[in-house]
């Protein structure tokens, strides 16, 4: 029963991948890769892992394919068909990479050979469920039932300083993207810019208004 | 198993014991789910509608049964004879994607929600984050929508929609932390349950704090007056619904005010104690010594006080929406950023101050109690009354500072546009140059 | 709250079958960066690598036990960690696209050429 | 065990699915269909629309998704953070205290440098 809903939902998966790498548009590719989410946080449902699922959803699904939507309707393939796409001969030799990836990934997977007290990954059927931790306190079991109190435990003792980095880290890509992101302000390309006499120092600092579509009247954009 | 089935199950087990598979009983449950809270939904359109027809000294709906009750499924009856015009321009599949995402949505967001005693659909460790990451969807399906129709206003509404939902959604976040903390786990049962012994969190200054917050996100959430810039029609038609009619455009409906339903449900939950009723009240049978009650009898009672939150919860939306005209689109973004989200962290902050002082001798001397046996003693009325003190005026500086500083850089603003020279006539074509 | 224990288990399903689902949704990934010229698809394909290895990373969690002593919670916080920083590189690979769509007026990868000999 | 629930929750989706399709057959079945040549034109208040529709955006837009992104996952690490404090004290607080300080500069950067102005 559980089998044949992993085996449906992988295909699903699968399937999900598969639409977003050909898919040729972009919007369309990015819904594809929501489905592919989705079925990844059903994986984790699966592996016992909810807390997880919910954060893979909230963050994947609720952000960053909002981000990534959003990233797609501010560059000029709008329509999502690119403009360029591999030739055939191209996509069959990478196709023919990929396979060879998996080969590879899968040979490694079966041929896995266990230690007397690991036994080897193909050979792994039953979940262990209650041995204790380093300090003995927290179980897989107590991971399970009440994964938030757990990762809070671990965040707060053993993974601190990875914690304060990944602040860090967040705040430096805030940072970074607000910047960047601002100097695309003027929406027009650096080239013409410059081409009209004057260096981004002297650029209206929040971008021309024009072709910039706000109000509806000037939604048709003057293309460059 | 689920708290919904096994609720339903020992009801049922009271009248006719008998062995059900759980498949069975899943179909059952689902027929109760989508049968009463569309109904629901149906009735507070009704309701909306008459409560706005007499603030406005109008009558409202009074033609279809008596007081216009049957309006409602005159409605759905419409809608669904309506002709379904997809755009011939339109991406067909993800057209139809679109509002079927949102009214997923919505439905899912009431999974979790308590209703009383063992009647939280299910009941999830971590069911608040899967409240708010299922309710992150509704920002997808309405860009889906403004996307598909290929349509400017449509899409303009989309990118708007989606920007407000995902700047309220920040507030409305953080200002449920409190509460997490507060109760010390994600699972809306337990919030409640810590309701009970605690009172609801709304009396307390984060708390309080938090809740008002999160009133407003809500409000926002949800495209509600003063935030329907999304379906803004005096600027861009309707929004990203406008190239959707006929039983399309009845789904987007149902969702609006399905969610309208689960935020309320969720802001009585986390804030307002659920089904409780306030705080030396709900401890009535327990100190009148009368024992147990029957299961179905305090259900039936928690489940009407929640219902009178949940209306009041929705009557001051309908309030609102009557009241208040529709706000700026870019106040709206500045209050979502400069004001809500500022508050909302600092206060996380004063609420792990409250814990401190007033909550955490209780909760622990409470699980000693568990483990001993002895009686438990409520702390005393001095230790809160500190505690009230401290974050009230923690609250009140927050609040303040936050105010302070938004004039501030208001101010400073002014004084900038307004000292600044003003352009020769011999400028003029640089600037038209610069502009264009 | 009562609760009701049901033997729904998913104990059941091999180790290796969760192994063999991403190893396949990396190679697609990998196919992807390779094949798609444009960048933001790129990104994508990139999220669907990244989202395999969690999957790998939270299976070996479940499954496996760790050496005695060890934290048995590594996969987890790594699976975490590696969300965070995914969204985060999402972020900035947007923005810098972005950058480079204004500069090349493209969003091909392909076309960002400048440096080529 | 947490599966159950999962499954339910999984029910309901199918059900909400079937919720939406349903009326849709139904409108299908029973109302009328009369395709026009002016009918399927995209609606812009009855004028032809012009120009391409799929029009480039501000930059104002992608702010505030980058901004929702980092404070998203800020929750990732808030909640974890709420639900064991009861077991942890000040020591967490401090911690969280300076995780929030590093995001307010963030914060603090995007207000100051006008990013998050509308215009």
């Amino acid at each position: 029963m559980i089998q044949s809903i992993f085996l449906l939902f992988s295909a699903i998966g699968l399937m999900a991948a598969l639409g977003t790498v050909l898919s040729r548009n972009l919007v369309r590719a990015a819904l594809w890769l929501v489905a592919f989410f989705f079925i990844i946080a059903v994986q984790f449902v699966l592996l016992e892992a909810e807390f997880l699922a919910a954060i893979q959803v909230l963050v994947y699904i609720g952000a960053v394919a909002i981000l990534l939507l959003f990233g797609i309707m501010l560059t000029r393939n709008i329509q999502g068909d690119e403009t360029t796409s591999a030739s055939l001969n191209t996509k069959l030799i990478f196709g023919a990479l990929g396979l060879a990836l998996f080969a590879v990934l899968a040979t490694a997977i079966v041929s896995h050979k266990g230690t007397p007290e690991r036994p080897a990954w193909s050979k792994i059927q039953g979940r262990p469920d209650d041995e204790a931790g380093r300090d003995g306190v927290l179980t897989r079991k107590d991971t399970i039932n009440n994964m938030a109190k757990t990762v809070g435990d671990e965040m707060m003792t053993r993974f601190v300083i990875p914690f304060e980095i990944a602040g860090l880290l967040l705040t430096v890509a805030l940072v970074g993207a607000v910047a960047l992101a601002r100097q695309v302000g003027a929406d027009e390309p650096i080239d013409r810019v410059r081409k009209a006499g004057f260096t981004r120092d002297d650029a209206p600092a929040n971008g021309s208004p024009e072709g910039v579509a706000e109000a509806p009247g000037a939604v048709a954009s003057p293309s460059h | 198993m689920t708290d919904w089935a096994c609720a339903t199950l020992l009801f049922a087990q009271e009248i006719a014991p008998r062995e059900i598979p759980w498949l069975a009983w899943f179909l059952w449950l689902l027929i109760g789910f989508f049968g009463i809270f569309p109904g629901v939904v149906a009735y507070m359109v009704w309701a909306e509608r008459k409560v706005a027809a007499r603030f406005q000294d109008r009558i409202g709906p009074n033609r279809v049964g008596p007081l216009g009750l049957l309006q409602p499924i005159a409605d759905a009856l419409k809608l669904i004879t309506k002709e379904d015009i997809v755009p011939d321009a339109a991406d067909p599949i993800v057209h139809l994607l679109a509002p079927v995402i949102i009214l997923v949505s919505s439905f899912l967001v009431l999974a979790v929600i308590p209703f009383g005693v063992g009647l939280a659909p299910v009941n999830l460790p971590s069911g608040l984050l899967y409240l708010i990451a299922v309710s992150s969807f509704s920002a997808l399906g309405v860009f889906l929508a403004g996307w598909s129709s290929r349509n400017k206003y449509a899409l303009l509404g989309g990118m708007r929609a989606v920007a407000q939902l995902v700047s309220y959604e920040v507030p409305q976040v953080l200002s449920t932390i409190p509460v997490i903390l507060f109760t010390g786990s994600l699972s809306l049962v337990s919030m409640v349950d810590r309701q009970y012994e605690f009172g609801w969190f709304v009396f307390s200054p984060p708390g309080f704090l938090a809740f008002v917050v999160m009133t407003i996100a809500s409000i926002a959430e949800v495209n509600r007056t003063p935030f329907d810039l999304p379906e803004a029609e005096s600027e861009i038609i309707a929004g990203y619904h406008t190239e959707y009619s006929g039983m399309r455009f009845g789904l987007f409906f149902l969702a609006e005010y399905l969610s309208v339903f689960a935020v309320s449900c969720l802001g009585t939950v986390l804030f307002l104690g659920g089904g409780l009723l306030p705080f030396p009240l709900n401890r009535l049978a327990e100190w009148m010594g009368t024992g147990d009650w029957p299961a179905i009898v305090v259900n039936i009672g928690m489940v009407s006080v929640f219902s009178i939150k949940v209306l009041g919860y929705v009557f001051l939306m309908f309030w609102v929406r009557v009241t208040l005209p529709r706000m700026r689109v870019d106040r709206m973004m500045n209050f979502a950023w400069k004001y809500l989200v500022p508050l909302s962290i600092g206060n996380i902050v004063i609420a792990a101050v409250w814990f401190e002082m007033v909550l955490r001798d209780p909760i622990k001397r409470m699980a000693q109690v568990e483990i001993t046996g002895d009686e438990y003693i409520p702390p005393g009325i001095g230790v809160g009354l500190k505690g009230w003190i401290v974050t009230g005026a923690l609250v009140i500086a927050l609040f303040l500072t936050v105010l302070r500083v938004n004039r501030g850089s208001h101010a400073s603003k002014i004084k900038e546009i307004t000292e600044s020279p003003i352009p020769l006539p011999s400028e003029a074509p640089a600037l038209f140059a610069r502009a264009r | 709250m009562h609760t009701v224990e049901l033997p729904v288990s998913g104990s059941d399903i091999p180790l290796a079958w969760f192994l063999f689902f991403a190893a396949a949704s990396f190679s697609i990934g990998l196919f992807g960066v390779l094949v798609r010229r444009n960048a933001i698809a790129v990104l994508m394909s990139i999220e669907i690598m990244l989202n395999a290895a969690n999957i790998n990373l939270i299976a070996f969690w479940r499954y496996v036990a760790p050496p005695p002593g060890e934290g048995i919670n590594n996969g987890v916080m790594l699976a975490l960690f590696v969300i965070t920083i995914a969204a985060a590189e999402v972020a900035v690979g947007i923005a810098l696209v972005l950058l480079a769509y204004r500069r090349w007026k493209a969003a091909d990868v392909d076309r960002y050429d400048t440096l080529a000999g | 065990m947490v599966m159950l629930n999962y499954v339910f929750i999984c029910f309901l989706m199918l059900g909400a699915v079937g919720f939406a399709v349903a009326p849709l057959i139904l409108e299908r079945l029973i109302a009328p269909r009369k395709r026009g040549r002016s009918k399927g034109e995209t609606y812009e208040c009855g004028v032809l629309t012009t120009g391409e529709t799929w029009i480039r955006f501000r930059i104002q837009y992608f702010i505030y998704a980058l901004l929702f992104v980092v404070f998203d996952i800020e929750t990732v690490f808030l909640y974890p953070w709420a639900v064991s404090y009861v077991g942890l004290g000040g020591f967490a607080l401090v911690e969280m205290v300076i995780f929030l300080v590093v995001l307010l500069i963030g914060l603090i950067y995007a207000w100051a440098t006008d990013a998050l102005k509308w215009v």
